[in-house]
């Protein structure tokens, strides 16, 4: 077997770096991470990974939220069966304020949370290829390969309109 | 980051804890009271079985229970303060004539908005320990149970007592 | 209280009891119990004792029951078995407490070095002083010693007789600054004998008042109050439904005046002319008693010059309004006039207006076996004085007068007493005159000691002492008979003053019976009986008519005793400060009221300083524009003006005695706007009601109508949006307007009750009155059908739906399982979002920590939580009593008794309004009331349909012209 | 760079960051004495609470009936403020709304702060601070918890939420800026920057999963922002005082909130896209816009306004009028004037395509539009407490040096944190600039880049 290596190619150009991946996903090289400062729908597009699975978790975290509320408004009301107002005890209407509310605040943190769990942050070690341009103005592409087949994809990555190319052990 | 944050939220937390549990709480009993005489439940109430009410004479018509006065003990303990069966006394002989007052240490305590009242609780056929303790067991009076709210609704709620809150609160 | 129990160790006891209550909040409680040495049997700690006893608040001689709470009297409450009171006291009354608990009492006997400086002595120095200089005064002659004091009843009197006697004078000058010398004198003329008539108000259909604000000041104003509130109650009279018709004749609208059907606005000093003027026309048009005895031709020609146009030209008194009162006068069946003031012409014509529709006897009675008269006359007084000044006396003990504050100046007072080498003073805080004595001897307060009462026949009131004293004070009588006994007296009437009073009851004691006589005077607070009118037969050779005078065209200054700081003595009571006058509205302070007319002519506006000028001096007061003041009078209120008497009173508005003539509360005067102005201070907002059913009232032909016709179609009940709860009670309320004076007696009573705190005039200003119930106080709008005044408590509602509990986030706000809006006070965080909900404004927010500068903290009731700051307060209807009643009902093991719950504001109402029951009991005498009123009735802002527990009946007004 | 300014490439990905990092570079003196000056108000206004703390709410001029002034208007005031965030950054957002790129952080960064500043006043309002806490349920041995059915307990719930989320959206906003920024950083900087920034480095997967997280916060965080003005609104709405107690509340209170919200945004932007030379990264075009915000909310507060009076005349309701007739000829009728002028008339102006593009008259503007919503407040809250039901207990009101202190400290506080967070955190959003950067080119091109 061949040493695997990775190869980064930087772009400054979005379009470019977004075109290479679809070039490289034709030609069933694999581009192990691409890096970018920005969020870019083409680049997404181009890897074209299934949709995020945080949608799943917010949707859950806000049922959960409404079902909280429910239970803590019904709940805390009939723990003393206080009447206020000649109101019932379980005066429904003003609990969906409460259920609205803990649906936006459960939803809104298992959005964050799972964003934080899916896409590993905090990350405590960096990635192989990250360069700090990719923070700044840079378009990234990592590929893994065969020892062998980097020649290969070098050019391909020059040819998108990489400014530079390099290459690291795996 | 983790060796940073994790103690100083440690750290936080036990002070916090820290500060709660030696923050003078002064509705609380108190087990470390002394009294001016070393008067003792368990002689008095255990050994000689002497019924709670004989001296806590108010108990059932009032809402103190009243601490017995002076003419109740010298009519077990002898005509003269001092005749009859001597009880132990403190600091007593030495400096004060009769008629004195014995400045007696409250061990329970409610604040001014807890408007306990002994005499129903009385009449609903409660025995003292149920909220005092074996207090016939005791040499010193030690409460048992910090007398909070709960305590008070939990009996009330299994008895189907009063549960508005004005009656206890006014 | 227990023999064995020192004063020190009681002080002690109570400071334990009291020290929960005084603290408020979260304080830790007292953590020392002190137990009895000796049990008390009468006193279980931690239960109230009731102690029967009378009020000496003023002249009229209540009978009250003072509720004692581990030795300290928390509260006073009318004696039942006392006819006077009949179970209920004013709002003076009420606050005799805080007399008693003031924190500016005398603690220790004083004596006054030569530079006027005061040093702190012992009682046995203080009594060797005093019986060194008596012995003194002794030796230098006859009547060197005197005594100047309050009449403070018979068994007192004995006492200061036998201390001067002791030391071989007859100078006892009992001194009263609002005495009765012109009805006696009018009595005397009239009727030949000088005691004073007691009137049956409720006899009567018609009423006259010619500036007698009987609700207010005087005799009697607990007892009138209730006879006026019959009076008023609708009956059926020949003509049909009616209540009585009344009648003010006088230069302001006082509130007996706004309670009255019609006040007819007179000049100060016409009020005698237009009695004397209906007189005439009761005479021309023969509306007299056949059988009153009454010479009416010799009447005929002395009020011939009264006839009403001349008298309307003189007056300015409208001529429809003489014949009305004549008319409604003369035909009643029973009717009663009454009068005010110094005028001796105009009680002279009362009394003839009585007696010639054969009202003596009958609605106005003079009772045999009467007390002698008790006030020295003020030629007397008079007289003392002048001795004084000449030097005359060595000695001169006073107590329970302030001669310096009340005293006219042309009877200078203060000069008088400088005159006297030696001035002992014995009361509670000092005053101004304590301020010229020598010697200043702590006395007991009237519930602290041993006294009696014999305020008419019949009535005989025996105070004890309701607690041990709160400071290191002794009786007056005790001090004066130990002087008496170390003079070297030999016949004293006792050693102390329980004796004489004790033996003064057994001499009235029936044969055999003499100590249950006393045991059962004790317990009921005196000896009671019937008295029968006496016969009497009116002189008309004595008559004299007023000459036919017209109106002074100069301002005349009128003053009057403040309903609660009487002529001064109440000014020391921070209740009685704070509580407002009910139709004025303005507290801790006086004012001079001006009609607007006069205002606008001598260029004054509102709340300008005024000065007041007449021959015998100048005082200034704020500047109070009314229509309710004749134009021709300037009207201040006696009361204010102290320069000592404690925190509370010092230093606070104007004294009218400063510039008045002896014997008269009126005088000409110069009024000049000055350049300053003081705010005066009142808790109202505005006065018109704009429209609004916070206040209702109908006429009375109206209600003889069979009630108002229904106003349009309603929406369709019920309007509920849920199914109503099961209360197991509903605490409910029924309130007759129609008889509310506006006393403030139930705000009084609150106060004690419910220890709400006193804010003191910066906090009235800046909008905090704590008050739990108020009297609210509109006027109709011009050309709007409806009373003088409108006047009716307003009290949390406790309403059904209250607006209050939905919003409050922690349910500190709540709905009780017997139908009360529930206040938890330990739950309430602050968020003062029900006050803002609650459209009657009856929650109470406590902006500070309140304070109860001590003793006062000892009048604190400790059943009812005292509120720290932050917290947010208000009516439970007495909540501590219905727990307490509950409690032992089930206890007892039956069902509440109905009645056996009564609010404080309900049993301080002397006129009976209020009346407080279970709305689910239709057979309670509340839920009664309220059917026997069915057209009456109305809710306090019914249309937002809160549903209060509280059910007003309409106040009633007569229809204009037919008054 | 003004001079890159015609080249139409420019600026540049590093233009942006250049331009944005040179702000969060150490600031000078004149910075730290604004930011000393503003935290010594703070503890001016803190002495002050603490004194009302210990010696009760009596300090304030609060009063019968007027249990409601300074205190609750300051609340609902920063409420308001804080709503503007929220719409730029999450509903423009969702909107793909080009222009709220270069201003949405700071937006964002005034709603955090704002409604920090603005959940002070419930607690510095309560009677019994120390017990604020009973408004949040908790398991307890009196289990005893908040009334549900009250407004303030859903005021709690709300602005702990709305804070909650802000919070959150702003830092998921901030993630990759503050990696960006720490790659530049050095020192205790680039410590600060890596704890913020988690390790973030802009992998494809990790854009994948934030996309779709900040996608849904922005979704989540718009129906809050309506709730939270409508919950507000409701404090007054569910009481039945008249001048309160009316149906409009809702949509009228949250126009008036982004109302005041934007021209607060606009109050803070101005001198700060002087001070910290930004002057290329916020354009008049992004100041046309928002002006335009302006313009259109106050026409949606004077069509309240006119409705509210429309209803109270056609209602016949006489309680009502009367508290009307008072709110506008009664003793504080000079405050309502103030509001129409600061509100309804001053803003007209913004129809005027070249004020909107005069940032000194935008500014000035902005002040007025915040001082009548101040006065809105006001005059709603204590104007109709001091007119209620019963006339025996009405009254005015003063604010005491105390409330006027603790108000002016809010002032401090927010204006405090913001140049904090504006000199240290990146206070335009250097990722989104960057996304948008064909927009910002198109902007300073444009005509009205002249008239800055």
């Amino acid at each position: 077997m061949n040493e695997s290596v990775e190869i980064v190619g930087s772009f400054a150009d979005e379009q470019a770096c977004a075109h290479c991946i679809e070039k490289l996903r034709e030609l069933r090289a694999l581009a192990v991470r691409v890096f970018s400062p920005i969020p870019s729908h083409h680049i997404e597009h181009a890897i074209g990974k299934p949709k995020s699975t945080v949608r799943a978790f917010v949707l859950s975290g806000g049922i959960l939220g409404i079902l909280t509320a429910l239970a803590l408004t019904i709940g805390t009301s009939w723990e003393w069966n206080l009447v206020v107002g000649g109101k019932p005890i379980v005066s429904w209407p003003p609990f969906i304020i409460i259920m609205f509310e803990l649906m936006i605040l459960f939803g809104g943190i298992s959005a964050v949370l799972s964003f934080l769990f899916n896409a590993r942050v905090p990350a405590f070690e960096i990635e192989k290829g990250y360069s700090s341009r990719f923070s700044e103005d840079r378009f990234g592409i990592v590929v893994r390969c065969a020892e062998g087949e980097s020649a290969r994809v070098e050019s391909i990555l020059k040819d998108a309109g990489a400014e530079e190319v390099v290459r690291e052990a795996a | 980051m983790n060796r940073i944050l994790l103690p100083l939220a440690a750290v936080l937390l036990i002070s916090g804890l820290g500060a709660v549990a030696v923050s003078e709480r002064p509705w609380l009993p108190r087990n470390d009271v002394v009294q001016p005489i070393p008067f003792s439940h368990r002689i008095h109430a255990g050994v000689n079985k002497i019924p709670c009410q004989y001296c806590h004479e108010y108990a059932r018509r009032s809402e103190n229970a009243g601490v017995p006065p002076v003419a109740r003990c010298v009519g077990c303990h002898g005509s003269g303060i001092t005749g009859g069966i001597k009880p132990v006394t403190r600091a007593w002989n030495d400096h004060q004539q009769p008629p004195f007052e014995i400045r007696w240490n409250r061990v329970y305590t409610l604040p001014d908005f807890v408007k306990f009242t002994h005499r129903p609780h009385i009449h609903a056929g409660l025995a003292c320990q149920q909220c005092h303790g074996p207090v016939e067991t005791m040499d010193r009076i030690v409460p048992v149970k910090e007398i909070n709210m709960g305590f008070c609704v939990e009996c009330h709620t299994q008895r189907k007592a009063t549960l508005d809150c004005v009656d206890c609160h006014h | 209280m227990p023999e064995g129990l020192s004063r020190r160790s009681f002080i002690k006891l109570a400071a334990t009891a009291g020290a929960a209550a005084a603290v408020p909040g979260c304080e830790p409680a007292s953590r020392k119990l002190i137990p009895y040495v000796v049990p008390d049997e009468n006193v279980t700690p931690g239960m109230p004792t009731f102690y029967a006893s009378t009020c000496a608040e003023c002249s009229a001689g209540c009978g009250i029951v003072a509720t004692v709470r581990e030795g300290r009297v928390t509260k006073l409450e009318g004696n039942p078995a006392d006819p006077i009171s009949a179970g209920s006291i004013c709002a003076r009354g009420q606050a005799a407490l805080q007399g008693l608990y003031n924190p500016d009492r005398l603690a220790n006997p004083m004596v006054r070095a030569d530079g006027g400086s005061l040093t702190q002595i012992s009682w046995d120095q203080a009594i060797a002083q005093l019986n060194d200089h008596l012995g003194r005064a002794i030796k230098a002659g006859k009547d060197r010693v005197a005594f100047l004091g309050a009449p403070q009843g018979p068994a007192f009197r004995k006492i200061v007789d036998a201390f001067l006697s002791a030391h071989g004078s007859s100078r006892a000058v009992f001194y009263e600054a609002l005495g009765n010398e012109p009805r006696r004198a009018a009595a005397q003329a009239v009727f030949g004998r000088r005691d004073l008539p007691v009137y049956r108000i409720d006899q009567a259909q018609t009423l006259l008042s010619f500036s007698s604000d009987f609700l207010e000041t005087g005799d009697s104003p607990v007892e009138y109050a209730r006879q006026f509130a019959a009076f008023r109650a609708p009956r059926q009279h020949r003509s049909g439904l009616d209540i009585g018709r009344s009648f003010y004749v006088g230069p302001r609208m006082s509130m007996t005046a706004g309670r009255c059907d019609r006040w007819i606005p007179a000049a100060p000093g016409d009020e005698a002319q237009i009695a004397w003027s209906v007189l005439n026309v009761l005479i021309a048009q023969r509306w007299v008693s056949q059988n009153s005895g009454v010479d009416l031709n010799a009447l005929a020609s002395l009020v011939a010059a009264y006839d009403p146009a001349s008298t309307s030209k003189r007056t300015g008194v409208p001529a429809e309004a003489i014949t009305a009162m004549a008319e409604a006068f003369g035909k009643a069946d029973g009717a009663v006039a009454l009068a005010g003031g110094d005028d001796d012409l105009l009680h002279t014509a009362v009394c003839v207006l009585n007696a010639v529709t054969g009202n003596v006897g009958r609605t106005m009675l003079f009772l045999d076996g009467g007390p002698s008269e008790a006030a020295s006359t003020p030629d007397e007084v008079a007289a003392a004085m002048t001795a004084m000044r000449e030097g005359k006396i060595d000695v001169l003990v006073i107590a329970g007068a302030n001669p310096v504050f009340t005293m006219p100046p042309a009877l200078r007072a203060a000069e008088s007493l400088q005159k006297v080498p030696f001035v002992v003073w014995c009361g509670g805080v000092p005053d101004e005159t304590a301020a010229m004595a020598n010697l200043l001897l702590p006395a007991h307060h009237p519930l602290e000691s041993w006294r009696d009462t014999f305020p008419r026949a019949g009535v005989r009131g025996l105070g004890q002492p309701v607690m041990q004293p709160v400071f290191a004070s002794r009786a007056t009588g005790d001090i004066l008979l130990a002087a008496a006994q170390a003079s070297g007296a030999s016949s004293l009437p006792g050693k102390t003053t329980e004796e004489v009073v004790k033996a003064q009851w057994l001499a009235m004691a029936p044969q055999g019976g003499a100590e249950d006589f006393w045991t059962t005077a004790r317990r009921e607070g005196g000896s009671f009986s019937e008295a029968k009118p006496a016969a009497v037969r009116l002189n008309t050779g004595a008559l004299r008519a007023p000459s036919p005078s017209s109106s002074p065209a100069d301002l005349t200054f009128v003053t009057f005793p403040h309903i609660f700081l009487g002529d001064g003595d109440g000014a020391d009571k921070p209740w009685l400060q704070e509580i407002p006058e009910p139709i004025t509205q303005i507290v801790w302070d006086n004012w001079a009221e001006i009609h607007p007319s006069t205002a606008a002519r001598l260029g004054v506006s509102k709340d300008q300083l005024v000065e007041l000028r007449t021959e015998h001096g100048v005082i200034t007061a704020p500047a109070l524009i009314s229509p309710r003041v004749h134009p021709g009078a300037i009207a201040v209120p006696l009361g204010q003006g102290h320069r000592a008497y404690g925190r509370y009173a010092k230093d606070r508005g104007s004294n009218p005695w400063e510039i008045l003539a002896p014997g008269s509360l009126r005088i000409a005067v110069k009024v000049n706007p000055t350049a300053a102005t003081r705010e005066l201070i009142t808790p109202l907002g505005k006065s018109e009601l704009m429209g609004r059913s916070i206040v209702e009232a109908m006429s009375i032909e109206e209600l003889a109508r069979g009630g108002a016709p229904e106003e349009g179609p309603l929406a369709p009940e019920p309007y509920e949006m849920y199914a109503q709860y099961d209360y197991q009670r509903m605490w409910g309320m029924t309130i007759d307007v129609n008889a509310c004076t506006g006393c403030s007696a139930c705000v009084a009573a609150c106060y004690a009750e419910n220890n709400v705190p006193v804010v003191g005039k910066e906090g009235v200003i800046r909008g905090r009155i704590m008050s739990w119930i108020r009297i609210e106080r509109y006027y109709p709008e011009e050309n709007e059908p409806g009373p003088s005044v409108y006047l009716s408590p307003m009290l949390c509602q406790q309403c059904n739906h209250a607006p209050c509990e939905p919003v409050c986030p922690v349910f500190a706000a709540y709905h009780t399982k017997e139908g009360l809006n529930g206040q938890v006070y330990n739950r309430c965080v602050g968020t003062r979002y029900c006050e803002n909900n609650c459209p009657y404004k009856v929650r109470r927010f406590n902006w500070f920590i309140p304070e109860w500068p001590e003793p006062l903290n000892l009048q604190l009731n400790p059943d009812v939580t005292v509120r720290g700051a932050g917290v947010m307060e208000k009516c439970t209807f007495c909540i501590q009593r219905i727990q307490h009643a509950e409690i032992t009902a089930r206890i007892e093991n039956r069902p509440l008794r109905d009645g056996e719950i009564i609010t404080a504001c309900a049993q301080a109402c002397p006129a009976k309004a209020i009346s407080f029951g279970d709305m689910k009991d239709e057979q309670s005498a509340m839920m009664r009331r309220r059917a026997d009123n069915k057209l009456r009735d109305y809710r306090s802002l019914e249309e937002l349909n809160t549903q209060p527990a509280i059910v007003y009946l309409r106040d009633l007004y007569r229809e204009k012209g037919k008054a | 760079m003004a001079a890159a300014v015609q080249d139409s490439t420019t600026p540049t990905f590093r233009d942006v960051d250049r331009g944005v990092l040179r702000v969060m570079e150490m600031p000078g003196l004149l910075y730290w004495i604004w930011v000393a000056f503003c935290f010594s108000l703070v503890g001016i206004a803190a002495a002050l609470w603490t004194r009302q703390i210990y010696s009760g709410l009596g300090v304030t001029g609060l009063r019968q009936p007027v249990m409601w002034a300074t205190y609750i208007t300051d609340f609902v005031f920063w409420v308001g403020i804080a709503h503007s965030g929220t719409l730029i950054s999450a509903i423009l957002f969702l909107f793909r709304t080009r222009w709220r790129t270069a201003v949405y952080r700071a937006a964002e960064t005034m709603t955090l702060f704002a409604v920090a500043t603005a959940g002070l006043f419930p607690l510095v309002h309560l009677g019994r601070v120390w017990n604020a806490y009973w408004l949040l349920p908790y398991p307890n041995e009196r289990f005893l918890q908040p009334n549900f059915r009250s407004p303030l307990v859903w005021d709690a719930f709300a602005v702990s939420t709305y804070l909650t989320i802000s919070a959150l959206f702003l830092f998921m906003g901030l993630i990759p800026d503050v990696a960006n920024a720490r790659e530049q950083a050095t020192g205790w900087r680039k410590t600060f920057y890596s704890i913020l920034s988690m390790g973030w480095q802009g992998t494809d997967e990790q854009w994948r999963h934030y996309s779709m997280a900040y996608l849904l916060l922005a979704g989540l965080a718009t129906p809050l922002v309506l709730s939270v003005h409508s919950v507000v609104s409701w404090d007054f709405a569910m009481a039945q005082l008249p001048g309160w107690h009316s149906t409009i509340f809702a949509p009228y209170f949250v126009a008036g909130a982004i109302f005041s919200g934007v021209a607060m945004v606009i109050t803070l932007l101005v001198p700060m896209r002087k001070w910290l030379h930004i002057e290329d990264l916020l354009t008049p075009w992004h100041f046309d816009n928002l002006a335009k915000v302006v313009l259109l909310t106050s026409l949606i507060v004077s069509y309240s306004y006119a409705t509210e009076t429309f209803m109270t005349w056609y209602s016949g309701d006489k309680i009502e009028q009367m508290t009307f007739h008072m709110r506008y000829f009664g003793p504080w009728g000079w405050m309502f004037w103030v509001m129409v002028a600061c509100n309804c008339v001053i803003p007209l102006l913004l129809f005027s395509p070249r004020i909107r593009v005069n940032l000194t008259a935008l500014w000035i503007i902005s002040i007025f539009v915040n001082i009548g919503m101040w006065f809105e407040r006001f005059v709603i809250i204590a104007g109709s407490l001091a007119v209620n039901f019963n006339p025996s207990q009405w009254g005015s009101y003063t604010p005491s040096i105390t409330e006027i202190m603790i108000t002016v400290g809010s002032f401090a506080w927010f204006l405090g944190l913001f140049s904090l967070f504006a000199r240290f955190l990146p206070i335009v959003s250097m990722t989104e600039l960057k996304e948008g950067i064909a927009w910002l080119r198109k902007a300073l091109r444009k005509d009205y880049a002249k008239a800055a």
